[in-house]
């Protein structure tokens, strides 16, 4: 993981021949984000705006507060007890903190991938089918297309074509997180949070998933906290740059991923970028 | 889903109970007596289709103000009436002794009234003082409002107050479990009972009281003075059905079954 | 399944070294008291269930289980005590069951929120838990029979052994819940699945052995229970035509033969292992239902 | 906190089903305390512990209520039998997750269930047969609180067994593996991962235990002697306060049989401070290991 000495093109750009315009809309809004646990401020004073259609990738240190902020975003910060959160989050023109925002409904617009791949102790099948036959009633058959079509989308179709309903327990790491990721895709979503997608796979598992994020960003927004700088050079469009202030997680600089490279306004960016703290 | 086939289950059952409406005798009281009733119920409902006898088991104090509240057609009381109880009607279903009993081994040849009276206030305190072995006696008594308890003292004269057991029993086949086995123990139960455990093998002895064996058969015959009453009772006059069940179990119909469960019939 | 032990410690030659050797003899230690504390429970059980057979098996047979009970149990067989058993236990479990689950629920996955409630609850069960039986005895006679006028019935017995075993089966249901790692809530939350879905689908089948300890207990709290039904199903010994028939339990019978019928012994001891049997039988089933639900789910299979 | 729109007939539910719950101690415990109202009206708490002995049917005077030698024989009877059956149940329960191989393990817990399936009057039937002779041979007259103690110690092993070992399961594995990794050895694993881990299932399983122990009563009334006084050895025979409704409950009336319920009451005083006093040590635990932070 050496820090890079000279700049590229993003390699999704690269890749894939396409990434979203500088000025693309907001797909999520922040602003003046606080988060705290109960008496301990997690948090501080955040704001932060997500591209539409870009890869936007958060780094910093252990304990700045970027998975906290990934769960503001679907409110699963709901179910941590003493888990309190200020500020302003919109998603498109929804204010997503608003009580009468429809959590369920949010969260299947605002997919999230844990650090730790988390399949159902069920069938790869029902896995997947779980939360689709919750909202209208779909045939086997429409199940069965929708399964082939994410499995397809993960990879993992070739792998798992005979074994649909085989325990997903019995799935190797890499696969399981697929299997998670295909689960939030079943469900279309506009954006999908990832924490730390890779960081309980080994390399190869790892890289393959990382392929699908760069394929995937081409359907939805992708949000996703890494520890490993060049894979968030690799992929993301943008950077958020988190780091331990007093205490609590603050925003020390977002842009593009290009641009923060290249021309970090802080040292302390420049600094983590360039592997010499962190 | 489950839960609502449940719940669908249970009110279909709920309903399904309301189709049984027959008519129902309801007997409850004295355990001594419970056993003996459920089969003469058991005959009656045969001679009389569609009638049911339900029978519970409880003690006669439950039997005697189930029948008072109305809670219970018929009570069932193991002992004489007492004075404050002559608000209800009597019908005595059979004789029932009360016998010491001792374990087989010992050797105590009989004892006299007087003689239990010492045992149980502990001025005597080995067997050897009564032509036993010379072992300290272990008193076995019996728990506080049990009729057998009531006649028992009232029999010797007792105050339960001066007596300080060394193990207190229920009912009698706890009685009669304690006692076996163990020969410094002294206790007493219904004397058939007794009878037929000693007969099939228990080792327990029935201690000759006064001189007269302890039996069925010196109960049915008058002779042993230590016996008590099972009586049935009800609040009013009884009517109809009731009656007539009352009828049949002190009549002579019923005296196998008496006989079966070691009580002696009323005459 | 010696849990994460047997890869390594059961066999590991690697770690022979001098400094182990006071660990090992403490293992061998503890090893050996727990094998002594197990031999001590099974010899027990066996003594117990040895005697059982002992006396109770030459009075077993079919004609036992399908017969009436004759001459106050002497003679005869057990049927409309078996039944009116099994419908109790019906009863019992039938309302236990979605209730005891139901507040175990609430107990286990609304702790945050409804932190009164849960804490009443949670105090009250726990009191609950050691109300004497036969305090629920006179308890069930008082309320289902007489205020509620159920009478002497299946339905008041199988009410008053529900009260009973609640919470027994919601402790032991609220310890599976919690084994249940909060990965599978946040993956469900995350998916937008609604909170009874994921109960209902991946929560209750990952929480299914604490449930099934808690059948187990209850159903043996429930089986073996003399002193609660005395008052409640009552002693009328005939085959139930409705839950609002007065039934005595196996239980109330064998103790009736055993301390109220004089040479009603063979006959208790023969009840005794039907009793046993039937028990056998439930929590067989029972467990081999988890057993199913967790071989579906495990990694080795 | 949670979004309960769509879940809010889930919700309702789950606290009916929970208030009914609840309900059902104030039921108990309202009926009781009514039914014991007339004695303690009458007859004053003072003297159920004053009295000079328990005589309730005594017609003479009115009566005597002593319960504190029953009250002094459950709390022996108890403690003796959670002393014995504690460590018993407990080494089942490591024995089952620790050291048995699965068949021997699903054996095991069969049997335990079993035994907690075998009615108490059978145990009592068998203590009275078997155990009350053999201590006889010791200290006659046999039937007394080391039988009692011996026999309720049987009769909660399972309920701390099985309970105790569902909490040992809950263990997460990852705790084991990395003790493991560390090459700390079993016993090390058991006591200072396994055990600290569990503690409070652990501990609800003891007190479930002993709330079975104070509330059991056919065996007891069978091998315990029900004699009224405070036990001088565990050879002395002794009557609990279960014992004592049982034995009288179906003969009592008036004043005895509201005299009961007073003992009834002190029951649940003793299961309410029992409860109290582990509720100020246990810790409420919270779900299994979570990946957020």
């Amino acid at each position: 993981m050496t820090a890079p000495s000279k700049l590229a093109p993003s390699v999704r750009e690269e890749r894939t021949g396409r990434a979203p315009l500088l000025d693309a809309p907001a797909a999520i809004r922040v602003e003046s984000l606080n988060v705290r646990y109960g008496q301990k401020a997690a948090l501080r004073d955040v704001s932060l705006t997500l591209r539409e259609g870009a890869i936007t990738a958060m780094v910093g240190p252990s304990g700045c507060g970027k998975s906290s902020f990934l769960a503001t975003l679907n409110r699963l910060s709901d179910l941590i007890p003493g888990c309190r959160v200020d500020g302003s989050i919109r998603f498109r023109d929804r204010d997503v903190r608003a009580r009468e925002t429809d959590v369920l409904d949010l969260r299947r617009r605002v997919g999230m991938i844990f650090q730790k791949p988390n399949p159902f102790p069920m069938s790869v099948r029902q896995n997947i089918a779980l939360a689709l036959s919750e909202r209208r009633r779909l045939s086997r058959s429409e199940i069965d297309e929708i399964v082939e079509h994410v499995l397809q989308r993960v990879g993992l179709w070739d792998e798992l074509r005979g074994r649909l309903d085989a325990s997903a327990l019995a799935l190797s790491g890499g696969q399981q997180q697929r299997l998670c990721i295909a689960r939030a895709l079943a469900l279309e979503p506009e954006v999908l949070l990832m924490d730390e997608p890779c960081s309980a796979l080994d390399p190869l598992a790892s890289a393959t998933v990382e392929d699908l994020i760069l394929e995937l960003s081409e359907a939805c927004t992708v949000v996703v906290v890494t520890h490993n700088l060049a894979q968030a050079r690799r992929i993301s469009d943008d950077l958020a740059f988190f780091w331990v202030r007093d205490d609590a997680g603050v925003l020390i600089e977002s842009g593009s991923t290009r641009a923060l490279f290249r021309a970090p306004r802080h040292e302390l960016t420049r600094d983590y970028l360039s592997g010499i703290r962190g | 889903m489950r839960i609502r086939g449940f719940v669908a289950g249970l009110a279909f059952a709920l309903l399904a109970c309301g189709g049984t409406d027959q008519a129902a005798i309801v007997v409850t009281g004295s355990s001594t007596v419970a056993p003996l009733m459920a089969e003469i119920a058991r005959r009656f409902e045969e001679q009389h289709p569609g009638v049911r006898v339900d029978v519970q088991t409880g003690g006669s104090s439950r039997g005697i103000s189930d029948a008072r509240k109305g809670l219970a057609d018929v009570g069932m009381v193991s002992r004489a009436p007492k004075d404050s109880e002559s608000d209800l009607r009597w019908f005595m279903v059979a004789r029932d002794g009360v016998s010491l009993i001792v374990d087989a081994s010992n050797s105590v040849p009989g004892l006299s009234k007087e003689q239990v009276r010492r045992i149980y206030r502990r001025e005597i305190s080995n067997w050897s003082e009564v032509g036993g072995p010379d072992l300290p006696i272990t008193l076995v008594h019996k728990a506080q409002g049990r009729s057998t308890l009531e006649v028992f003292l009232e029999y010797f004269e007792l105050e339960d107050k001066e007596i300080s057991p060394d193990v207190v029993v229920g009912d009698n086949e706890q009685g009669i479990k304690t006692v076996a086995g163990d020969p410094r123990a002294i206790g007493y139960v219904s004397v058939g009972t007794a009878e037929y455990e000693a007969g099939r093998g228990t080792s327990i002895r029935l201690v000759p009281l006064d001189g007269v064996e302890a039996s069925v058969a010196s109960v049915g015959q008058g002779r042993f003075p230590l016996s008590r009453q099972l009586n049935i009772v009800t609040s009013d006059e009884p009517q109809g059905i009731v009656a007539e069940l009352i009828q049949f179990a002190s009549s002579e119909q019923v005296h196998d079954l008496v006989e079966a469960q070691f009580f002696v019939p009323v005459e | 399944m010696a849990r994460g032990m047997v890869q390594t410690s059961g066999v590991s030659p690697m770690t022979r070294q001098p400094r182990q050797r006071h660990a090992r003899w403490l293992d061998g230690t503890v090893r050996a008291v727990v094998g002594l504390c197990v031999a001590a429970v099974v010899g027990v059980f066996c003594w117990i269930v040895g005697d059982l057979l002992l006396v109770g098996v030459p009075e077993l047979s079919w004609g036992f289980l399908v017969e009436a009970p004759i001459d106050s149990g002497r003679s005869g067989g057990i049927a409309p005590i078996l039944v009116s058993t099994l419908a109790i236990l019906a009863v019992c479990l039938g309302v236990s069951l979605p209730l005891g689950t139901s507040a175990a629920l609430l107990l286990s996955e609304l702790a945050a929120t409804d932190v009164r409630l849960v804490r009443v609850v949670r105090r009250s069960l726990d009191v609950l838990a050691g109300v004497p039986s036969i305090v629920f005895g006179l308890f069930g006679n008082a309320f289902f029979c007489v205020a509620l006028g159920l009478g002497f019935s299946i339905l008041s017995g199988g009410l008053t052994l529900a009260c009973m075993v609640l919470p027994i089966l919601i402790r032991a249901t609220e310890e599976g819940l919690r084994s249940v790692p909060s990965d599978y809530r946040h993956a469900a939350a995350a998916l937008g699945i609604t909170r009874t879905r994921t109960i209902w689908k991946v929560l209750l089948p990952a929480a299914l052995p604490g449930l099934v300890v808690g059948l187990v207990l209850g159903i043996g709290r429930a089986v073996a229970e003399t002193a609660a039904l005395i008052f409640t199903s009552g002693y009328v010994a005939r085959i139930p035509t409705s839950l609002l028939d007065s039934g005595r339990s196996l239980s109330l019978h064998i103790y009736d033969l055993s301390m109220n019928v004089a040479g009603g012994e063979p006959k208790a001891y023969a009840s005794a292992l039907v009793l046993l049997m039937l028990l056998l039988g439930l929590i067989s089933m029972a467990l081999s239902i988890s057993d199913r639900w967790l071989s579906r789910r495990m990694v080795h299979t | 906190m949670f979004q309960w729109s769509k879940d809010h007939l889930l919700l309702l539910w789950l606290r009916l089903a929970a208030s009914v719950c609840a309900a059902i101690l104030l039921l108990v415990a309202g009926f009781v305390l009514l039914e014991a109202f007339e004695a303690l009206r009458d007859i004053g708490p003072v003297r159920f512990a004053a009295d000079a002995s328990w005589h309730p049917a005594s017609e003479a005077d009115q009566g005597l209520y002593n319960l504190v030698p029953m009250l002094s024989a459950t709390l022996f009877a108890t403690l003796g039998a959670v002393l014995l059956a504690g460590p018993l149940g407990i080494a089942s329960a490591l024995f089952c997750q620790f050291y048995a191989p699965a068949w021997v393990a699903q054996l095991q817990r069969r049997i335990i269930g079993l035994l907690s399936g075998i009615p108490s009057v059978v145990y009592g039937f068998w203590g009275l047969v078997v155990l009350v002779p053999l201590i006889r041979l010791q200290a006659p007259p046999g039937p007394s609180l080391l039988a009692g103690i011996l026999i309720l110690a049987i009769m909660i092993v399972p309920t701390v067994a099985l309970i105790a070992e569902s909490s040992l399961a809950a263990v997460p594995e990852a705790y084991l593996l990395g003790a493991n990794a560390l090459g700390i050895s079993r016993v090390g694993i058991i006591f200072r991962v396994a055990i600290p881990a569990a503690r409070s299932g652990l501990l609800t399983a003891v007190i479930l235990g002993a709330g079975r122990a104070i509330g059991e009563t056919m065996a007891i009334l069978m091998v315990c002697g029900n004699v009224v006084a405070v036990p001088e050895s565990v050879f002395a025979p002794v009557r609990t306060l279960t014992a004592n409704i049982a034995l009288e409950m179906a003969y009592a009336m008036g004043d005895h049989r509201s005299a009961l319920f007073v003992t009834g009451v002190v029951l649940l005083v003793m299961v309410v401070g029992l409860v109290a006093v582990t509720a100020s040590f246990a810790t409420e635990t919270t779900h299994a290991e979570s990946t957020h932070g």
